[in-house]
C-alpha cells in the first residue's frame, strides 16, 4: 500500500481512535507518575486535529501532517503539545508523496521526527520518555528494506520500547521529580507513542 | 468524585465566565484563547508581564492579573501547561513597547510551551525575556531530574516584578529583579490528603489515615516520601529545615514568610503552621520582616501546605509593599 | 481526623499565636480570656464594633479586625460560642465612650452569653446595642426553632457597620444600618463533604458519594435535605431561589452577591459557582453592582458553598466600597 | 446523710468525673442533632470548677454552687455555659447549710434553678431540650416527703425524662434547624443533666 493523501489520513483518524479509546489509561498511567492528564491532553488534541482536517481537506501526506502538528501546538498544552507538535512537523516535511510507498524516505522523515524532539525535549534514550518506544522504532524502519515490514517491525519495536520504560527511572518531565519512585511504572508518553506506531501498520501496510 | 462543577471539560470556560462576570470591570477575559488580561492593557512604555500555567492553582494567575502585578495570565486545561498561541496573543495584548517578561514555572510543559511563544513572539518584533522560578527543594537540581519545580515562589516573583514594571524599571531591571526573588526564595510542601482532577475522577496519590505526603508538587504528584501524621509542630519542621539548609538561610537574615495553604486547608491550620513558622524561623535567627498566610498557589482541594522563605532585600521590601490591585492580592490601592 | 493541628485542646489558642505572631502590629492578642483587639483600640469618641462566636469559622471573626470593620474579636473553643467574660472585656477594650456595638450571630449560645455580657457592661455604665444577624432562609423562622442562623449576611454587616462606625457615625445610626444590611440580606448554603471537628474526630454528617446537603449551616449541623449530587448551575439555582422568593427579591432591585466557600471549596469551583450566580441573577432581572467570591464565612475543612445576597441602597453602597484594612478584608487602603 | 459543704462538694466532684466518663457519649448525641461540643463543653467547664473549688475551698453548700456556676458562665461558652451556670447560680442562692438535710427547702431551690435556666432560655417542657429531664426530677423532689428517697426519684424522674426527649422533635437550641429530622435522636443537654442527678443521688443520699 502507499503513503499518500488517503492513507495517512486514514493514520491520523486512527490514531485519533486510539487516543479516544486510551484515553483513561493514559490518564491513569500518568497519575501514578505524572499529573494524570497525558490521555486528555493527547485525546483533546487529536480529536481537534481531526475535526480541522474535515473541515479543510489536505492534498499531501506532508500537509496533513503539518495540520495536525499545529493543531496539536495550539490545542494539547503540556509537554506532550511541543513534542508531538514537533514530531508530526519534521515527519510532515520530510514526507512527500511517494505512490511507491519508498521506506528509505518514509525512514528518513521519521529519523528527523526524532531528531526535533530530542532538541525540543533535550531528553535521551533511557530516560524513560516517549523517546524511548520512538528510538528503537525509527531504527527499526532504517533496518527495514520494505515497507509494509518495516512498518510491523516499527510497531513491534515501540511496543517493546514502551514495556522497556517500566523499570527505568524517570530523567526527565514530571516523573523525574519522583526519582527512585518512577520505576515500576509505565511511561504514559511512551505509551501512546507505541498507539502512533500500531495504527500507522494498520493504515500503511496492506 | 464530588465538585462545584458543571462537567470536567468545561471547568476552565465556566470558571473564567465566572472571573468575567466578578471583574469584567478591571479585566478582560477571552474564552479563545483562554486569556485574562487587564482592561486598561497595554500601559505605553510599560514593561509587559504575563503567567501562565495548567488551572487548578487558583489564585494563581489570573488572579493576580492587575495594577502592580500582571498584565496578563493564560490559563491552560487543569494541570496542563497553556499553549503557544495564548502566551502570544497575551504577549501582543500587553506589550507596551517596552518588551514583555514571561514568568514561567519550571515544568517541562510549561517551559516548552512558553519557548515556542517566545521564539513566535520574537519573530513578530517584540522583545521577551523570561523568569524561570523553581524553588521547590524538594527536588534535587541534578541531570536526572528535569530541574526543581516552580512553587511558591511565583507569586512572590509576580507581586514584586510587577511592582518593578508598574514602577517604571526597564525590562533589563524587571528581569533581573524577577530572577533575583527565584534565586534568593526556597519552598517545600506537605499534603494531608491528594486531590481529585476533574478528568481523572481519582486521588493523585494513596495516602493512609495516619499518613502525610511529604515534598509534594502543586499537580497532585505524589512527593518524596510519606511518613506518619505529625503534630503541627513536627510538619513545619519538616518542611522548614530543608528550605533553610538549601539557601542557605543565616542567623541575621531579613525575610518574607510565605505560608500556603494547598486549596482545602483552612486558614485556621494555617495560622497554626504560621505558629510555628514564626517559632523556628526566630530559633534560626532570621527577621520575618514581612509574611503571606493563605490559599495563594493551590492544587485543586488537595489539603496540605507549603512554605516558602525569601531572604529580603531593601528593593524587593520596597516592591512588596508598593500597592497592587488584583482580584486576590490587594493593598494600597 | 487529619489536620494541621498540634492537638485537638490547642487549636484556638496555637491559632492566635499565629495571629499575633502575623499581624502584631496592627492586632493585639490576648489568650487569657481569647481577644483579637485592634492595636490602636480604644478610638476615642468613635463607636466601638465587636463580634464573636465558635472558631473553625476563619476569617471570621479574628480576621475582620482593624480598621473600616471589627475593633475586636472574641473567639470561643471550635463551635462553642464565646463567654460573657470575654465578651466584656473586649467591650471595654473598644470602648471609645460613643458606645458599644455587638454583632451577634443568632444561635442560643452566641445569643445567650452575648445577653449576660451586655447586662455587665451596661451595669458598668457602657452603652451597649446588640445587631442580631438570622439570614439563614434553610431555617423556618417560627415559634418551633430557634430562628434563623446567622451566617454570611455577618461578613457584610461587619464591613458596613464597620464602615458607618469608622466614618463617625452615631451608636444609633451605626446599630440602625447593621440592622438593615441584615434585613435587607438572605443566604443559604450547602455542603459536598462535612466537617470533622477536632474534638469529635468524627465528619459532622453522613453524605454518600453522589449525594449533597442542602441548607447547612456553619458549625456541621446537617441540613435541611439531602440531593443528589447535580451541575453546577443546579446547586446554585438551589439556593438562589429560595433566597430570591424570601426577601423578596424582584426585578431592578441592586444586590451585592456574595459566593463564600466553606473552607475545602477550591477558588475555581466558587468562581463556577458565581458564573451560575450572575447568570440566574440576570433572569431575574437583578443587577449585582458588587460582588465577594472566596472562602470568608467557613465550616473548617467543609466542602460546599453558601450564597449570600444582599439588596443595596446608596449608604450601604458607600460604606461597602469605604477604606477597610484588616488581614482578610482589605481595600482603599 | 446531709446536705452539707462536703456532701455537695463530692456531688459536684462526681458530675465533674461523669462529664469526663461521658464526653464522648455527649459529643456524639450532639453531633447527630447539633454541633458535636456538648462533652467537651461540659467536661471543659465541670474540671475548671472542681480546680477552681480545690483552689479556693468555699465554706458552704451555696457559695461552693455559685463558684461552680461563675466558672461555668467564664468557660464553658455555647448554650450550656449560660444556662448550667444559671441552674448552679440559682440552686445555690437557694440552698443554705440544712445538716438535718430538709427536702422541702431542698425541693424549692432546685423549682428556683428550674425557673431560672426556662427564664434564660424560654424552653418549655417538650422542646427536647434539658429542661425535659430538669422538670420531672424536680417534680419528684416536690413530691417526696424524705430527702433519700426524693434524691433517688429525682434521678429516675431525670433519666425517664431524658429517654422520652427521643421521640421529640427540637423547638430550641441548634437541633430545632433540623426540624423533623431531629426526632429519633436524644437530646445530649437533657442527658448531661441526667448524670447531674444520678450524681446527687450517689453523693447526697446514704
Ligand atoms: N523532556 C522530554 N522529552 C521527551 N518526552 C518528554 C519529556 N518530558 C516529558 N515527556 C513525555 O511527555 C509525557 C507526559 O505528557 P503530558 O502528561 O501530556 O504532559 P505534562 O507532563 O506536562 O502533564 C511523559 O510521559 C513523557 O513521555
Ligand atoms: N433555649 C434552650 N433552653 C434550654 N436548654 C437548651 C436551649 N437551647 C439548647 N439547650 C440545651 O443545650 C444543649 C446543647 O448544649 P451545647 O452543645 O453545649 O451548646 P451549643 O448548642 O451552643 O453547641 C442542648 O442539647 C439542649 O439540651
Ligand atoms: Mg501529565
Ligand atoms: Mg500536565
Ligand atoms: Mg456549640
Ligand atoms: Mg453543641
Amino acid at each position: 500500500m502507499a503513503i499518500d493523501q488517503a492513507s495517512v489520513q486514514r493514520w491520523i483518524e486512527l490514531f485519533a481512535q486510539a487516543m479516544a479509546d486510551h484515553r483513561q489509561e493514559l490518564v491513569r498511567l500518568d497519575t501514578a507518575i505524572g499529573d494524570g492528564d497525558h490521555g486528555t491532553n493527547m485525546d483533546r488534541g487529536m480529536q481537534n486535529a481531526v475535526e480541522k482536517l474535515r473541515a479543510e481537506p489536505q492534498p499531501d501526506p506532508g500537509a496533513v501532517l503539518k495540520t495536525v502538528a499545529m493543531t496539536l501546538i495550539s490545542t494539547v498544552g503540556g509537554a506532550a503539545g511541543p513534542l508531538y507538535g514537533t514530531l508530526f512537523l519534521q515527519l510532515g516535511g520530510g514526507l512527500t508523496d511517494h505512490p511507491e510507498g519508498d521506506i528509505k524516505a518514509y525512514a528518513a522523515a521519521w529519523r528527523r521526527a526524532l531528531d526535533g524532539v530530542k532538541a525540543r525535549g533535550k531528553a535521551e534514550q533511557g530516560d524513560k520518555t516517549m523517546i524511548d518506544a520512538l528510538t528503537p522504532a525509527v531504527e527499526a524502519l532504517e533496518r527495514a528494506s520494505e515497507l509494509d515490514a518495516g512498518l510491523r517491525a516499527a510497531a513491534d519495536a515501540a511496543r517493546k520500547g514502551m514495556f522497556a520504560t517500566v523499570p527505568l527511572v524517570a530523567r526527565r518531565g514530571r516523573a523525574s521529580y519522583l526519582a527512585e519512585r518512577s520505576a515500576g511504572h509505565q511511561d504514559p508518553g511512551a505509551t501512546s507513542t507505541n498507539y502512533l506506531f500500531e495504527t500507522a501498520a494498520e493504515a500503511l501496510a496492506d | 468524585m464530588k465538585k462545584l462543577i458543571n462537567a470536567p471539560d468545561q471547568v476552565v470556560a465556566d470558571a473564567l465566565r465566572g472571573v468575567q462576570a466578578a471583574h469584567g470591570d478591571r479585566l478582560r477575559v477571552s474564552l479563545a484563547p483562554y486569556m485574562v488580561v487587564r482592561a486598561d492593557a497595554p500601559t505605553k512604555g510599560k514593561v509587559g508581564l504575563i503567567s501562565g500555567g495548567g488551572s487548578g492553582h487558583e489564585p494563581l494567575h489570573g488572579g493576580y492579573v492587575g495594577r502592580g502585578m500582571l498584565d496578563a495570565a493564560c490559563p491552560g486545561e487543569v494541570f496542563t501547561s497553556p499553549t503557544p498561541d495564548q502566551m502570544l496573543a497575551a504577549t501582543k495584548a500587553v506589550d507596551g513597547g517596552a518588551g514583555v517578561v514571561h514568568i514561567v514555572k519550571n515544568y517541562t510543559g510549561d517551559v516548552l510551551n512558553f519557548e515556542m511563544a517566545s521564539e513566535l513572539a520574537q519573530g513578530e518584533g517584540i522583545e521577551v525575556e523570561t523568569v524561570l522560578t523553581n524553588d521547590d527543594v524538594a527536588v534535587e537540581d541534578s541531570l536526572y531530574t528535569a530541574g526543581r519545580r516552580g512553587v511558591g515562589v511565583t507569586v512572590l516573583v509576580e507581586k514584586i516584578a510587577g511592582a518593578a514594571a508598574e514602577g517604571g524599571r526597564t525590562l533589563a531591571e524587571v528581569t533581573e529583579v524577577g530572577r533575583r526573588v527565584n534565586a534568593q526564595g526556597r519552598s517545600m510542601g506537605m499534603a494531608l490528603r491528594p486531590c481529585i482532577t476533574p478528568a481523572s475522577g481519582e486521588p493523585s496519590f494513596e495516602l493512609g489515615e495516619d499518613e502525610v505526603e511529604i515534598g509534594i508538587g502543586i499537580h497532585g504528584e505524589p512527593g518524596r516520601f510519606k511518613e506518619r501524621l505529625g503534630p503541627a509542630s513536627q510538619i513545619a519542621e519538616r518542611l522548614l529545615t530543608p528550605i533553610i539548609e538549601d539557601l542557605p538561610f543565616v542567623s541575621g537574615d531579613r525575610v518574607l514568610a510565605f505560608v500556603n495553604g494547598m486549596g482545602g486547608t483552612p486558614l485556621l491550620e494555617l495560622y497554626i503552621a504560621y505558629a510555628e513558622v514564626a517559632k523556628l524561623a526566630q530559633e534560626h535567627g532570621l527577621k520575618i520582616e514581612r509574611n503571606l498566610i493563605g490559599n495563594y498557589i493551590t492544587s485543586l482541594e488537595m489539603q496540605g501546605c507549603s512554605i516558602t522563605l525569601l531572604k529580603l532585600d531593601d528593593e524587593m521590601l520596597q516592591f512588596w509593599d508598593a500597592p497592587v490591585d488584583t482580584p486576590a492580592l490587594r493593598w494600597g490601592a
